[in-house]
Formats: C-alpha cells, structure tokens, sequence
C-alpha cells in the first residue's frame, strides 16, 4: 500500500505524523494494537499494586500509593485518547480486552505477594518500561509521542519511589530485608522478559520488529534494550544490597557490558498463552468492574442525552 | 482501651474528625481499579487521598492535645477497634456506585459544613486543615452531586438504584450530627463546632440535590448510634483486620 | 522467612498437610450462619472441625521436626504469607454452595487417598493422625458426594450451577497431585507419599461422582502453582490478615 | 374454649400434653410462638458469636467456638422440630422470622465489639438463657420440655467456656483485662433485660404470664429469675475480678439478694421495637443466607422427587 509521498518524506525525516495524515493501514493498525495494549497494561497494572492500597504498611506508604495506581489510570486515558486518534474508540478498545483480544504486558500476570512487591514494581517493572517507553518519546506518530513523554516523566518518578520503598526495607528489620530479597528474587527474570523475545527467535523473526523500526515505531531492538537495563539495574542493585538472582551476572570488560545468565521462554510463552499465575484473575477482575459500572454508564449517557434535548428545546 | 474516647477532650473530638477521614478514605481507596470508568479510579482516588490527607494533618495534632505524642501511624496501624471515634456511615462495606455516591454526598456536604465552621476555630492547627479541607471537600461535594443527579435523573434502573442507595444511608446520618461529650465540650470552649448546628444546612443542600435528581429522602426505620464511644458495626473489625494487618505484623519496623 | 519452605525436609511435607488442612478449616467455617439449610450448618461446621483438629495435630509435630518447638498458634497466628505451604484450592474465596461442594469433594477424595497412604508412614505422628482422619473424611466424601448428585440432578438451574462450579476448581486440581521436592524426599524416606501416586484413584473417584450427577469433568485451560513453595494466590493474604489480627494485636499473650 | 377432661386433668396432675393430646388452641399458639422465638434465637444467635470464628485468636478458642456455635444450630433444629409436633412446619416459621412477624430475642441485636464479647456471651447471656430456661425442662408440653433438657446441658457447658474465656483474660494483659472489663459493662444490663420486662409493668399485666403460668408453660415470674441471675452472678464476677457496671449492686441482709439498679426499659423498647444496633443487620444476614440457598433446597427437593418416581417404577 503506498499513500503517496507525504507520509514516507515525514517518516524518512523522522518527522511526526499526525492524526489528520494520510498513513498505510497497517501503520494505523500497528499502532492501534501497540497504544491498545500499551493503554490495556496501565489498566490491568492497577491491580497487582492495587492489591497493597488497603493494606500499605503506613499512612505515608498508602497516600504514594494511591497516587500511583491513580497515575496509571491517568496513563491509561491518555493512551486510550491516543489510540481514539487512530479512529478506534477506547469502549470497543476495552471490549477488546475483556473479550482477549487484544493483550496487556505479561509482567502484570505475576502475583504481589508482600509489601515488598510494590517496591520491587516499581523499581524493577517500571524500570524497564521506561526503558521501553523512552525511546517511544520520539515515535514517528505524534499524539502516540506526547503521551509518552507525560508517562514517562511520572514513570520515573515511580521508578525511584519503588527504590526508595525497597531501601528502606533493606536498612529495616532482618524479616524487611528478607521481604526485599525475596520480591528481587521473584521480579527480576519476569521483568528482563518485559522486552519481548529475543531478536534472534523465531518470533522476531516475524517481521513486525523490521517494520516498526522502519515506520519509526520502535528504535531499538529487544536485546539492546534489555543489555541496558541490565546495566543499569546491576549498580542499582549493589547500592541496595540486593543480590539479584542470577549466579551468571558479571561484568565483562571486553563487551562492555553486564553478562547475564539464559532466560526461561517457556515460561515467557507459557504466560503469553494464558497459563500465568493471574491471567484469569486479572481479567475476571476488570471485566466485573466493567459490567458492575454498566448501568452507571448507561445512566450518564441517557441523561445526557435528556439534557441534550432540553437545551435544544428552550434554545429552539 | 478508650482512654481519649471516654473524655470530653479536644483531643477526643479532633481524633472523631480524623478517624472519619481516615476510615472513608480507607473504604474509597477501595474502588481503585474496581469504579464503573476510568475517570472514576481517579476521582475516587483523589477523594481517598484528600481525606487520607486530612487525617495525616489530624493524628499528630491528636498525639500533642493528649499528650501520648502519638504518630499518625500510631493512631491508624496500632489501635484497636474500641479505640476508634468515626461513625458508622464511613466504615460501612463498599456497596454499589451509586450507594458509595449517596454516602458521599451526605459526608462531603457534611464536611463543607464543618470545615467551614471550624475555620473559626479557636485552635490555629484545626483551622488551618480546616481551611486546605474546604477546598477538597467542595470538589468532592459537586462531584457527588453530580451523580446523584446524573443516577437519579438517568435510566429507570439507575433511578431505582439511587434511591434504594438513598435509603440505605438514612439510618447512618444521625450520628453526623450527634452531639457527644467530645462535640460539646469542644464547641464550649471555641475548639470545635456542634455537630447539630450543622444538621439544617446539610439537609438543606442535600434535598436540593435530589429534587433536582428526582429522588425522595425518607426518613429511616432504625439509626446507627455509638461510633464516638468506640462502639462499631461489625464491618469496622474486617476494615482494621485488613488494614493493620502488615504494619502489625512487624512491630516496630518503619517502612 | 520461608526457612521451611524451600527445604526438602520432613517438617515442610507435614507442613504442607497442615496448611491445607488448617486453611480449608477457616474457610469451610464461614458457612456458619450462611449455609442454605440449617443441617449444612452444623455438617459444615463439623468438616471445619474436623480439618482443625487434624492441623493442630499435626503442627506440633512440624515444630518437633523441624528443631524449632513452634507451637500450633505459632504456626498459624503469627507465620506471614510466604512461609504457608497450602495448595491454592483451599485458600480461594467462599463461592456458593455448588463451589464448595466442587471444591470439597476433590479436597476430601485427595485426603482419603492421602491418609490411607499415610497409614503405612514410617513416621508414628503422621501414621496416627491419619488413622483418625480417615474416618473422619469418608464422612466429608459421602457429604459432598451426596450434594453433587443431588445438585448435579436437581433442577435445572442447579445443573448448570453445578456444572460452572466443577469447572471453577479444574484450575486449582494439579497443585493436589504435584510432586514438589519436600514431597519426593518424603515418600523416598518412607515419611510421606508421592502426591501423583494419588491421582488416578482420586480423578477416578470423582469422575464416578460426577457420572451419577449428570456432569462432565473438562480440562482446565490454566493451572494453579506455587502454594507449596509460599506463592499464594490473592485472597490469601486477605484470609490471613483476618485469621491472625487479634492474635498479632496482642503480641505474647495467651487466651 | 373446652377441650375435655384430659388436658385439664394432665395439666393439673402436672404431667406432659403430647402431640397427639387434645390441647385448647391458644395453648398451641402460645407454645408455637414460644417456642419459635426460641428457635429463632438460636439461629440469628449464631451470628454475633460467628462473627468471630474467623477472628478467634487463638486454635484452640477457634475449634470450641465453632463447636459451640455448631451446637446453636443443633438447637434450633430441635426446637423447630418440637414446634412442627404442633403443626406449623419450619420453612413457615423461618419465613415468619424473616418477614418480622416473630421475634427472637433482643439481646442478639447488640454487637459483639472484641473478642472478650464473646466471654461475656458465654457468661452472661448464656448464664441468663439457663436461667429462663431449665424450668422449661418441666414445661407441661412434653417435646419442649425433652428438647430444653438437651438445650440447657449444653448451655452450661457454654457457660463455663464463656467464664474461662474471661478468666484468661483477667489473668492475662492489661489489653485483656481492659477487654474482658469492657465487655462485662456492654452486656450486664442487656443480660438483666433478657428475663423481660418487670411482672409489675404493663406488659405483664397483658395476662400472658398468668396464663402460662396456669398452663405450666412459665414457672418463675421476671422478677424472680432475674433475682436469681444476680445473685448468681455476683458472686462470678468476684471470682473473675470483673466490677459489674452497677453502683447500686450491693448485697441486702435482710432480703437475702443483691439489690441493683434500675434498668433502662427505655432502650429494652426501643431495641424490640426494631431500633437496635443490629436488628437490620441480623434479619438482612438471615434472608441473604435463605436466599442464597434457595436454590440448593429446590434441587435437593426435586432430586428426593425423582429418586422417590424411580423406586416406584422399578417397584412397579
């Protein structure tokens, strides 16, 4: 499909396109299933965090909390909002989910066990998103581009405050510090998965990677993105204390770079398909809420609409 | 046990202000991830963390008037049911939208009231919360209206549903405006606000909002007494069960 | 934390038992007043018991063997999440009576299997606990089995019910009949017994059940995991922190 | 109303009227109403105890609690066994409670705040339950009288567990003895109101009591089993350590009772009128619980139904 020159002069500028632009339909699809599942994954990360509100050890830990999981419902919107620029609207997009059509992050489909697990979240899970979403700041379509950047701003935020809630375990008591460890233990190799497949597999393989790198979607590759966080991650971990559970890591001098141990696709693809600790529980969860709020919905749309009609009347 | 509780003290009748917001946050907050759209998980949200806002400025200021030098962790993670001072209508289990949206227009209307009262407070802490509250609460209160009117005024069924949530926070809003030993002493002396000088202009405002929703305030059939003696519904115990249940489980740690 | 858990020692198989068996008991004991009949009351009342009585057994016994002398309450009042060993069907949620009876009639055919195996354990705790227990749960068996078929067979709804009920627990089955590392050095020593050992005798009970009830027996398209090795499934941190608040509310005493 | 020379003559020879006896109608409904009030607060007894199995805070409290209320259930299927031998079945008696037509008693419509409530249960209400109901063992109507002979052995059974529960507490922390102290003052007077309103008052002279008394329904007036609560009580308090809320309670030499305090038949009124702390709540906790079952009675009836329509065909 060719669209003429407009679009590919953009693209090979790498200027944005916008909402108005002529693009190929499998640009626009592409990216309604990136920002879907992209809005999908705020949505359902509610939950595992979700789960502590009630529960947060402290008043101070609750309020952060809660501003938290509210971020990412505000993160949620204006992804949705983005994907509506695309000419889908966020109710058939939310069917979508609820039906499994389309997907969230894997990452989401872990349990929080302890306290501990809201630091590791943060710190570990949206570490990596950043990682992720960073180079998303400078993607070829523009709305999808500005929301990136309000998100990651408060991503980083969140990262830092999930640090800060696993370094105060580890200057804690021995059963905090153990608390701290043990969530580590259980993140870390879920959280190295959160940048997909190998660049090297077969899924990769697929095509989508080459095409979204040439349509200025995706910057880097899977590997790369997952070197770096590792990279980053490694320091970090040293100055909290943790020893990340993986006996392969160690620097090598002549890479530059972190080496680290092989990753467990089963379980990567296991979780994919639907066989995770909480795939059915997150989606029986949102899905109630959705159908619990039906009739809420449906209220504000009809009185809407009577408003709507009253006004038009007393104008008319 | 119920040491503030059983006296006419300042301290009694802040820490009944702080332990309202507190319990009403704690069951608002549940609603994240669970509310009927999105723009709700944060609104809800927002409310949760205004009122959690309030009681963390309250606790402390309850740890100096009584002496203990109690923290707002004290107060909410170590101290039993009996301890408690709020009323039942925040403890009570999160019902549907539209009895969560009832609840909150009686409590939200409520707060106006207060606050507004207590920034005339003769204690300089009290009314300085008193005058950052008001500006939440004022928020809070059109956003209930909003849907109370919107619920009430919408589909036959929505209709039917908000009135039954109507209903079923009548026998909890006695004790709003009940004036304890606490509440007296307190208007007394220039600390506090007699809660049932409060009583018309809440009312007043509330039946407003649901002439224009169409719904009717009845009056109830029974009414919750006891939560400013430290005498709960059995939902409080599971509230507190859930919500000390960490802290509680490592004395002594801070986090 | 988890010192127990991640050992393949003698303590973390009876440990295993226990929490199952302690677990279930909290649940089954939230019928009281809730059950459809008042007879369902008391039966349900009485398997609570019964599963009580067979973890206080047994948690001593993890206490002898495991050096540390815990006592029963230590086990269960004060033991965080990650240190519980039970599989996740018996933490789920309270669902409605076809649930438990699902939920029960694979517990107590697994237990028949378990305890008649045990009978033979090289370990004269474990052997005499499940001597008792074996009457005990031939009597939880024919209970459930009973309701199955007259659910199954009853009405309409009931059937279908019935049969949604059946499906929900598919997903929680496998963690019963997985051979963890504690389970293995268990049965190699002669102690315990290999759980896949159990799971032909057991599917094939249940599937006679359920032929009588009119119901089919699908395949779960998820599987449960990690109970055995303290990874929980939501609602048991919850259960958790409403079984043990007194308890850690009042640090040392006795009652 | 006449019914011959039998009942008269049993009733004044102080034997039992069985179910196949001639018996006035009004003796019937004056038995039927006692004794499913009886029934029926066995059943909503159940839920202020139950409230705190989950909670109990120790294994061994858990298994004598859940026993003790297992055996209230137990209760009231004897008593709604006794009062079908007069012809009302129990489906129409639960229905009765459920709509509000028959009562039970007021004393389960106060809360039960901490655990020490339910020591005072056992203590005191129970205690007063004894108290009503051991001369209803040698009630005329001979299957009320056989079931309250099982009734009141297991009631002091649970009267000394509710005085033990107490005395560990008052010989345990200050926190418990605070919590024992508490309850002790909550239930006093409502377990002083459990014996109803004075034979002096109003509702007495309604001409009930006379009445039973006459049939051999009621053998001690209010007045009297309420004097013979305190005076047994007292002195338990004492052992306990336990200051009953009562600065009138003193002991009366020339009487030989304790003398007390009024009571407050304001709130007694009130509380029966409906206006209690949890008489919505008890009600609305039963009709859930029946109506959840509902139906697992219909398939269990329509099973029974076809099960009976097989053996008749293969018998045929």
């Amino acid at each position: 499909e060719h669209v003429g020159g407009d679009f590919d002069a953009l693209i090979a500028a790498d200027q944005r396109i916008e909402p108005r632009d002529a693009m190929p339909d499998d640009y626009r699809q592409t990216l309604i299933r990136q920002i879907a599942q992209h809005a999908h994954s705020e949505i359902i990360g509610m939950q595992p965090e979700g789960n502590w509100i009630t529960r947060a050890p402290s008043l101070r830990r609750k309020a952060i909390l809660i501003a938290k999981v509210q971020d990412e419902a505000g993160h949620g919107l204006y992804l949705y909002s983005a994907a509506e620029t695309l000419g889908i609207d966020r109710a058939e997009l939310l069917d979508r989910l609820h039906d499994g059509k389309q997907k969230y992050s894997s990452i989401f489909n872990y349990p929080t066990l302890t306290w501990a697990d809201c630091g590791a979240i943060g710190w570990l899970v949206d570490g990596a998103a950043i990682m992720n979403q960073v180079p998303l700041c400078r993607c070829s379509y523009g709305p999808y581009a500005r929301a990136m950047i309000r998100v990651c701003k408060e991503e980083s935020f969140h990262q830092r405050q999930g640090f800060e809630i696993l370094w105060n375990l580890m200057r804690g008591t021995e059963a905090q510090q153990a608390m701290a460890q043990d969530a580590a233990d259980r993140w870390w190799w879920p959280a190295l998965m959160m940048f997909g497949p190998p660049d090297t597999g077969e899924a990769a393989k697929g095509g989508h990677t080459a095409q979204s790198m040439a349509w200025g979607i995706k910057r880097f590759s899977n590997d790369d993105l997952r070197q770096k966080f590792v990279d980053m991650m490694v320091p970090q971990a040293e100055k909290l204390g943790i020893v990340l559970p993986d006996p392969d890591l160690k620097w090598n001098e002549e890479r530059g770079h972190y080496d680290f141990g092989p990753i467990d696709w089963d379980e990567f693809w296991r979780v994919l398909r639907g066989d995770g600790a909480c795939n059915a529980e997150r989606i029986a969860h949102r899905r109630r809420a959705h159908e619990d709020g039906a009739w809420v919905r449906e209220a504000a749309n009809a009185y809407a609409t009577k408003q709507a009609a009253k006004q038009k009347e007393s104008a008319a | 046990m119920t040491e503030v509780a059983a006296q006419a003290s300042p301290a009694a009748y802040v820490l009944g202000l702080a332990d309202d917001a507190m319990v009403y946050a704690q069951r608002l907050a549940e609603w994240m991830s669970n509310a009927p759209q999105i723009e709700e998980d944060m609104a809800l949200g927002n409310i949760a963390l205004d009122l959690l806002g309030q009681a963390r400025a309250l606790y402390p200021h309850v740890g100096t008037l009584d002496g203990t030098g109690r923290s707002e962790d004290d107060f909410a993670m170590v101290r039993d049911e009996r301890d408690w001072r709020n009323v039942h209508l925040v403890e009570q289990e999160r019902g549907d939208f539209g009895q969560e949206m009832a609840r909150l227009l009686w409590f939200a209307t409520y707060q106006r009231e207060l606050y507004a009262a207590l920034l005339a407070s003769s204690d300089p802490v009290l009314a300085g919360v008193a005058g950052k509250a008001l500006k939440e609460v004022r928020y809070h209160l059109d956003h209930a209206a909003l849907w109370v009117v919107r619920l009430g005024d919408g589909t036959e069924e929505s209709h039917t549903r908000m009135q039954a949530a109507l209903d079923s926070v009548l026998p909890y809003l006695p004790e709003l405006f009940f004036d304890d030993e606490a509440s007296v002493a307190a208007a007394e002396s220039g600390i506090g606000v007699l809660p049932s000088s409060l009583h018309e202009a809440v009312t007043t405002h509330v039946a407003a909002v649901c002439q224009e929703a169409t719904l009717d305030l009845h009056a109830p059939t029974w009414r919750a007494r006891g939560g400013r003696a430290g005498i709960h519904s059995k939902p409080m115990g599971y509230l507190l069960a859930e919500m000390q249940h960490i802290a509680r489980s490592h004395p002594g740690a801070t986090w």
